[in-house]
């Protein structure tokens, strides 16, 4: 039933993000889905990584949203849709129907149900999981951070003077 | 020892073509010397082969696979085209000392020209399909390259690519052939594809019969792809001797007489190809009737004689054929390097702007005229003896009314050619200023093509002999040069036909007489001139093509919500074709 | 009804769907990289709810967080480029990103 | 060497070397530098230094089978695949890295250049031998991000920022798809390992097809599948020349072995995934042609020939994943092979002129069709070099894209069946189709009057031309000699039947 109610929580909230004109209402929405979803996975049992998307998804995503959308300036542009809205509503509805009438029939599955009435996780399994196990996964995210912030910085970064006297 | 001088007559032309690449055009001297060297030593390895023809594998590597192994052989086909295209392509290289004096870029035109030179010996000697493919598409990158040398003209490449394009549409149908060879019998030897041909499904052996049916017209321009020819004409002269009338075309002639044993019980392919040889050489006739550039009037006589080539093979007479190709191919090279050395001195192609010079050009036309008579058939040129043997190989093999169209061919044959002589070299001058005769490179290559039309049917007999020991597959029986000629002289087809070609002279001759046949050809002469339609519908096919590209552009937005937009609908489509399939 | 695999999955593909239909139909680029962010909470979702039912609740944490590690340094360059673009072109709106088309 | 240790190095040298290298770069542009070439000749040096493990590695993978390296529960495997897509790989980005020494020299952000380009390597060599479903995502992903800015190298143009933009928009749904595919079958299985998962996928019905869809069209949209090709020719004709060689050369062909790796792990599922292939590679090769026919930049050119020549391969693979033919396997990673030369040297070659005529002057213009005309008479290696790259591209003997292309279409006719036969005639239909586009361009280059462009022209570094030199000979020798390469595709080939049942 909680289940539900997060579920359509998360669902309105993303609606909202998507259909707010205003950018930082926008990512304020964004937030508050990322809080529920976060809430969701604590449902499913994934306790730690819920704790992650609350700081990361929501705090720290929403920080940089706010400070881009700062720089850059909440624009207001028209409503006005590329795509016919009534095409993009056909390819995705139809699509995802079709993906869930596919994929939710195996999720009744004895093994699945029985996996889901089990209880109780061993504490510090999650630790050793992602630092041993996954150890490739994690030392993958260095790179990630490096090849990122050598992105933003080459990006944001502003042309030097002799450059723009050259130019 | 024959492995050696097989692969030397490859070899040697295209370390040519890498040595006076590599001179630069700095220095155009070396480059002339070092290209007429390899190509003449390339010609001397290609005369050497010809006493050595042998039945059996020479040179194998070993590579395995869908690649097959790299063979090549020897045999009676194989050699005496090699000995055409490399001796021919020294005579032409010769040639363009003269012709291409002070041009830019020989060194590109000599890499070219010695590269076509050996791709055309590999392509008849290998006894891999592979290879034979590979080979096939290089003769034609040659002859793309070559026919757009004048790149700033667009005509120049527009005709190159026309070529590049129709050669390979053709070149599919010997791709397919070829895989299928592959995927039944488990390999790419040419030799088992002939001894196994009876062991393949018989829609299978009819896929590669055709197959190999289309790749042959579009090589020697037969029809539905005779439009390429004329075009290619845009290339400098030398080249359209080489390449586009004495080897390369010929290669789709080689390629069906080749094949002829595997594809013979295939039922209605003899016929399709004896059409198919028929309307090219009927139609090609009447094209070169109403033409008044030389060189297309020499182009629509090679695609006509090609169809007599075509004809010959589709009625049984590879011989026959194989001995027209032979002959052909030397006065034809002799026709167009004639006719190279008169534009060279005219400054212009156009036959109406000509007239008259003979008196200026006298060496020059003496062997044109050798040529010319050649080509129309008159005894005792090599032309004559060939042609006959083909008519009466037809008369043999197929129905009477291609026999009757193919006699009615050989008239229009003299009848054009002799427009086409008295239009240069007699009739008013045209040409105020004095003109020079050829130089004497130009003569050097021209005189041994003029003896060898004169005496090339010498050789029929030793060439019957050598067909007969080393083609195991296809049942051709020596006969000696006195059995050829007393076959020839009396048959009484060959007295039908010299009449026929009589009467086209004559036609000629009475020309002003016959104002009234005139008015009536004059429609047929309309429509030759838009060639049939053939050449509308090339480009109707080019237009739709751009028509097409060009629409699909417009779908090409460039806006990202619409890119996102295919992911979406493509995950759509994605799902539901594997939904309904499951 | 309240079988939670049904609830995660049908949030999940919404979510999903929700995320594409906003990057589709908006024209600012900010708006565009909310909604990549929409559809990868999805993600994050699928992989913790496939962790559970394979069991591996804790792999299937561990690989979320790499996701999360991953799709935010995607969503902060994506924010950069959009910054870059605003300097550049003086607009978010995609419709004067059109320069390379056809 | 221990084979797992080479493997280990292989991958530990550029990640580490990086770092290094993007400080070095920074503290001489600090200083007002003129030390960045230390960065330079260390990018190289890293290269060259990778080339010893990976020598190990192949030798032992040739000859022995597969080598595991155990990190954690992942396994890093470097079987035939693995060891083809690396040596792919190096072989590109180190003379990409020669070719950049002069394009590159000057301008900003160099330094990043230097550090991004081993490490886009690396995740490659790493997407390659992974072994692990998830893990599989982590590489792909760390080769997007790596590849953003090299993209958009020029972030003072407002063309690149468009270009990335896209590029990164589109990627970024592609592999979120991705995700929900890994989610679905790690959810079923219970398990990530690419070599346990295939029997426990048997049966799965719709739910494995929903799975492999999401992995087609994610992975579909790196690889170009078209419809989802539309970010390729913008990032590939933005990018910086030697980028535009690594993406259309390995990048988008690591996105194919990615998905090779990944619909392996569905082979029991369905039979399906093969004619899927080789319908998106029909589409594929008609799409990218036509595009291709009326461009007049000619990076753009480039760019839709690569879906086009996406599409052959595609043809192999589709073969090969659905009858089991070995030939079309091999032929598949052959000509992702040559086509890394030939993209390769075609990219590099535009670039080369591009340096001539603009960056040396200072500008980015794009390099139009009729730029080229008459380049011959001043830069003859590099005009020969791209008319040797356009006809191999053509599929003209006797050049490497020529053996590649038999060996799909005679994988094709070795199913003997009659659609696939029209599938080959229309892919050679396409063929004579592409020549519309490559020929006119050779001939511009050989015109006799060069465009002003050309005449006004600086002359191209040696160590451009270099670059160009080896892979010009290198399709030139893979023309004349097809045997050489076997060894190394059989052994790729042998690696993806294996995954699809079929050893």
């Amino acid at each position: 039933m909680v289940d539900l109610f997060i579920g359509a929580g998360i669902l309105f909230c993303a609606y909202k993000a998507m259909q707010e004109n205003r950018l930082l209402v926008s990512a304020l929405w964004l937030a508050l889905t990322s809080a529920l979803v976060s809430w969701m996975m604590y449902r499913v049992g994934a306790a730690e990584v819920a704790v992650v998307e609350l700081s990361v998804g929501a705090g720290l995503v929403t920080v940089l949203f706010v400070f881009a959308i700062n720089i850059a300036g909440d624009e207001s542009l028209t409503r006005q849709s590329l795509v016919p809205r009534p095409l993009a509503w056909f390819a995705v509805v139809f699509s995802m129907g079709l993906l869930v009438w596919m994929i939710m029939p195996a999720l009744q599955s004895e093994r699945m149900r029985a996996v889901l009435e089990q209880t109780g996780v061993l504490a510090g399994l999650f630790r050793s999981v992602l630092w041993n196990d996954r150890r490739v996964d994690t030392l993958m995210q260095v790179v990630l951070f490096f090849a990122g912030a050598l992105a933003v910085l080459g990006l944001i970064g502003e042309p030097n003077k002799s450059r723009e006297e050259r130019e | 020892m024959t492995a050696g001088i097989l692969l030397l007559t490859i070899f040697l032309p295209w370390a040519g073509a890498l040595f006076v690449w590599l001179v630069g055009n700095d220095r155009p001297r070396l480059q002339h010397s070092l290209a007429v060297g390899f190509s003449v030593a390339g010609g001397v390895a290609g005369l050497a082969l010809l006493a050595l023809g042998s039945p059996d594998e020479m040179v194998v590597l070993s590579i395995g696979g869908a690649f097959g192994n790299f063979s090549f052989r020897p045999d009676g086909l194989g050699v005496f085209l090699a000995t055409i295209a490399t001796v021919i392509g020294s005579l032409a290289v010769i040639f363009s000392v003269d012709y291409m004096r002070h041009e830019a870029q020989l060194g590109r035109y000599y890499a070219l020209v010695l590269f076509f030179i050996g791709s055309m010996s590999g392509l008849v000697l290998t006894g891999n399909l592979f290879l034979m493919f590979a080979f096939w598409e290089m003769t034609a990158l040659c002859s793309y390259a070559l026919i757009s040398f004048y790149n700033d003209d667009p005509k120049a490449v527009a005709g190159g690519i026309k070529a590049l394009v129709m050669t390979q549409l053709g070149g599919i149908g010997l791709l397919i052939g070829a895989i299928l060879s592959y995927s039944y019998l488990g390999t790419v030897e040419i030799n088992v594809l002939l001894d196994k041909a009876e062991l393949l499904p018989s829609n299978v052996l009819g896929i590669m019969a055709f197959g190999f049916l289309i790749a042959a017209a579009a090589k020697s321009a037969q029809f539905p792809f005779q439009t390429w020819l004329p075009d290619a004409m845009e290339a400098p002269t030398p080249v359209s001797a080489l390449i586009h009338a004495a080897t390369m075309v010929n290669a789709g002639v080689y390629l069906l007489a080749r094949f002829y044993p595997a594809f013979a019980g295939v039922p209605g392919w003899q016929e399709a190809v004896m059409v198919v040889g028929m309307l090219s050489a009927l139609l090609a006739g009447l094209m070169a009737l109403v033409a008044t550039d030389l060189k297309r009037v020499l182009a629509y006589s090679t695609v006509s004689q090609l169809g007599y080539m075509v004809y010959a093979v589709g009625a049984g007479g590879v011989f026959a054929s194989q001995f027209h190709l032979f002959s052909h191919a030397i006065f034809k090279a002799l026709l167009f390097l004639g006719a190279g050395a008169v534009i060279h001195s005219a400054g212009t192609r156009d036959m109406r702007e000509m007239g008259g010079l003979g008196k200026q050009m006298p060496f020059v036309r003496t062997v044109f005229v050798i040529g010319a008579l050649a080509l129309a058939g008159i005894p005792v040129l090599n032309g004559f003896w060939s042609k006959e043997l083909v008519l009466e190989a037809g008369l043999q093999g197929g129905a009477t009314w291609m026999f009757g169209v193919m006699l009615f061919t050989a008239g229009l044959t003299a009848l054009y050619t002799f427009r086409c002589v008295w239009m240069v070299f007699w009739g008013e001058p045209h040409h105020p200023a004095h003109l020079h005769d050829a130089g004497p490179a130009m003569k050097t290559a021209l005189a041994p093509l003029a003896f060898g039309t004169l005496f090339s049917w010498l050789l029929a007999g030793s060439f019957s002999h050598l067909l007969e020991k080393t083609l195991p597959y296809h049942d051709i029986h020596a006969v000696s040069l006195v059995e050829i000629l007393e076959e020839v002289i009396f048959a009484p087809a060959t007295w039908i036909a010299l009449g026929v070609v009589a009467l086209g002279v004559l036609t000629w001759v009475f020309r002003d007489s016959l104002r009234l046949w005139q008015e009536v050809f004059a429609g047929i002469g309309q429509t030759a001139r838009q060639s049939f339609g053939f050449e509308w519908l090339n480009q109707a096919v080019v237009r739709t093509t751009i028509q097409v590209a060009e629409d699909l552009r417009n779908l090409h937005t460039g806006v990202l919500n619409w890119n996102v937009l295919a992911i979406a609908l493509t995950l759509l489509v994605v799902v539901v074709i594997l939904a309904l399939g499951a | 009804m309240f079988y939670l695999p049904n609830i995660v999955l049908v949030v999940v593909l919404a979510l999903l769907g929700i995320g594409i239909y906003c990057i589709l139909i908006s024209r600012n680029l900010i708006k565009i990289v909310v909604g990549l962010q929409i559809a990868v909470k999805g993600a994050f979702l699928a992989l913790v709810l496939a962790g559970k039912l394979a069991s591996q609740i804790d792999v299937g944490q561990s690989i979320a967080l790499t996701v999360i590690v991953a799709d935010t340094i995607v969503a902060v360059v994506a924010l950069a480029l959009a910054v870059q673009i605003r300097r550049k072109f003086g607009t978010l709106d995609v419709h004067a990103l059109m320069s390379l088309r056809r | 060497m221990d084979a797992g240790r080479a493997l280990l190095l292989l991958l530990l040298i550029p990640f580490a070397a990086s770092p290094v290298i993007y400080l070095t770069g920074r503290l001489s542009v600090l200083r007002q530098g003129t030390g960045l070439w230390l960065a330079r000749w260390f990018t190289l040096i890293v290269y060259l230094g990778m080339g010893l493990p990976l020598y190990t590695l192949g030798r032992y993978v040739l000859e022995l089978g597969p080598v595991d390296l155990k990190i954690g529960r992942i396994v890093l495997q470097m079987d035939g695949l693995g060891l083809f897509l690396a040596v792919t790989v190096w072989l590109l980005s180190t003379l990409v890295t020669i070719f950049s020494f002069p394009y590159i020299r000057g301008e900003e952000d160099e330094e990043k250049y230097y550090a991004l380009l081993p490490a886009l390597s690396a995740t490659m060599i790493g997407l390659g031998c992974t072994r692990d479903l998830f893990n599989l995502w982590v590489w792909f992903e760390a080769m997007a991000i790596t590849s953003y800015l090299l993209v958009a190298f020029y972030h003072h143009q407002k063309g690149a920022l468009e270009a990335t933009v896209k590029y990164l928009v589109q990627s970024a749904v592609g592999s979120i798809m991705i995700l929900h595919g890994i989610s679905l079958v790690f959810a079923r299985t219970m398990t990530l390992d690419l070599q346990e998962i295939p029997p426990l996928m048997a049966d799965s019905g719709l739910f494995g097809l929903a799975a492999g869809a999401l992995f087609v069209v994610g992975f579909g949209v790196k690889i170009a599948l078209a419809p989802l090709h539309t970010w390729l020719p913008d990032a590939h004709s933005r990018a910086p020349s030697g980028i535009s060689a690594m993406l259309s050369g390995v990048v988008i062909e690591s996105g194919l072995v990615a998905l090779l790796r990944a619909l392996g792990t569905l082979s029991q599922a369905s039979p399906a995934w093969g004619a899927l292939l080789l319908g998106f590679g029909a589409i594929n090769i008609l799409i990218g042609n036509l595009m291709a026919l009326r461009q007049e930049e000619v990076k753009r050119m480039l760019a839709y020939s690569s879906v086009a020549q996406v599409g052959y391969m595609l043809l192999g693979f589709g073969v090969a994943m659905s009858y089991g033919i070995a030939d079309g396997a091999e032929g598949g990673f052959y000509h992702l092979f040559n086509h890394a030369l030939m993209k390769g040297l075609a990219f590099l070659a535009v670039g080369a002129f591009l340096y001539a005529l603009y960056i040396t002057k200072g500008s980015h213009a794009p390099l139009m069709v009729s730029d080229l005309d008459g380049a011959s008479k001043k830069y003859p290696l590099t005009a020969f070099a791209l008319s040797i790259a356009l006809l191999a591209l053509g599929g003209l003997p006797p050049l490497a894209g020529f053996v590649s292309k038999w060996q799909i279409f005679v994988a094709g006719a070795e199913v003997r069946s009659t659609p696939l036969l029209w599938l080959i005639i229309f892919a050679g239909l396409n063929s004579v189709l592409s020549l519309g586009y490559y020929a006119p361009l050779i001939n511009r280059m050989y015109r006799n009057q060069p465009s002003e462009v050309v005449q006004a022209g600086q002359p191209i570094a040696v160590l451009i031309s270099l670059p160009l030199l080896i892979l010009t000979l290198a399709i030139v020798a893979i023309g004349f000699f097809p045997g050489w390469m076997v060894p190394l595709n059989a052994s790729a080939a042998s690696s993806l039947l294996m995954a699809f049942g079929f050893r």
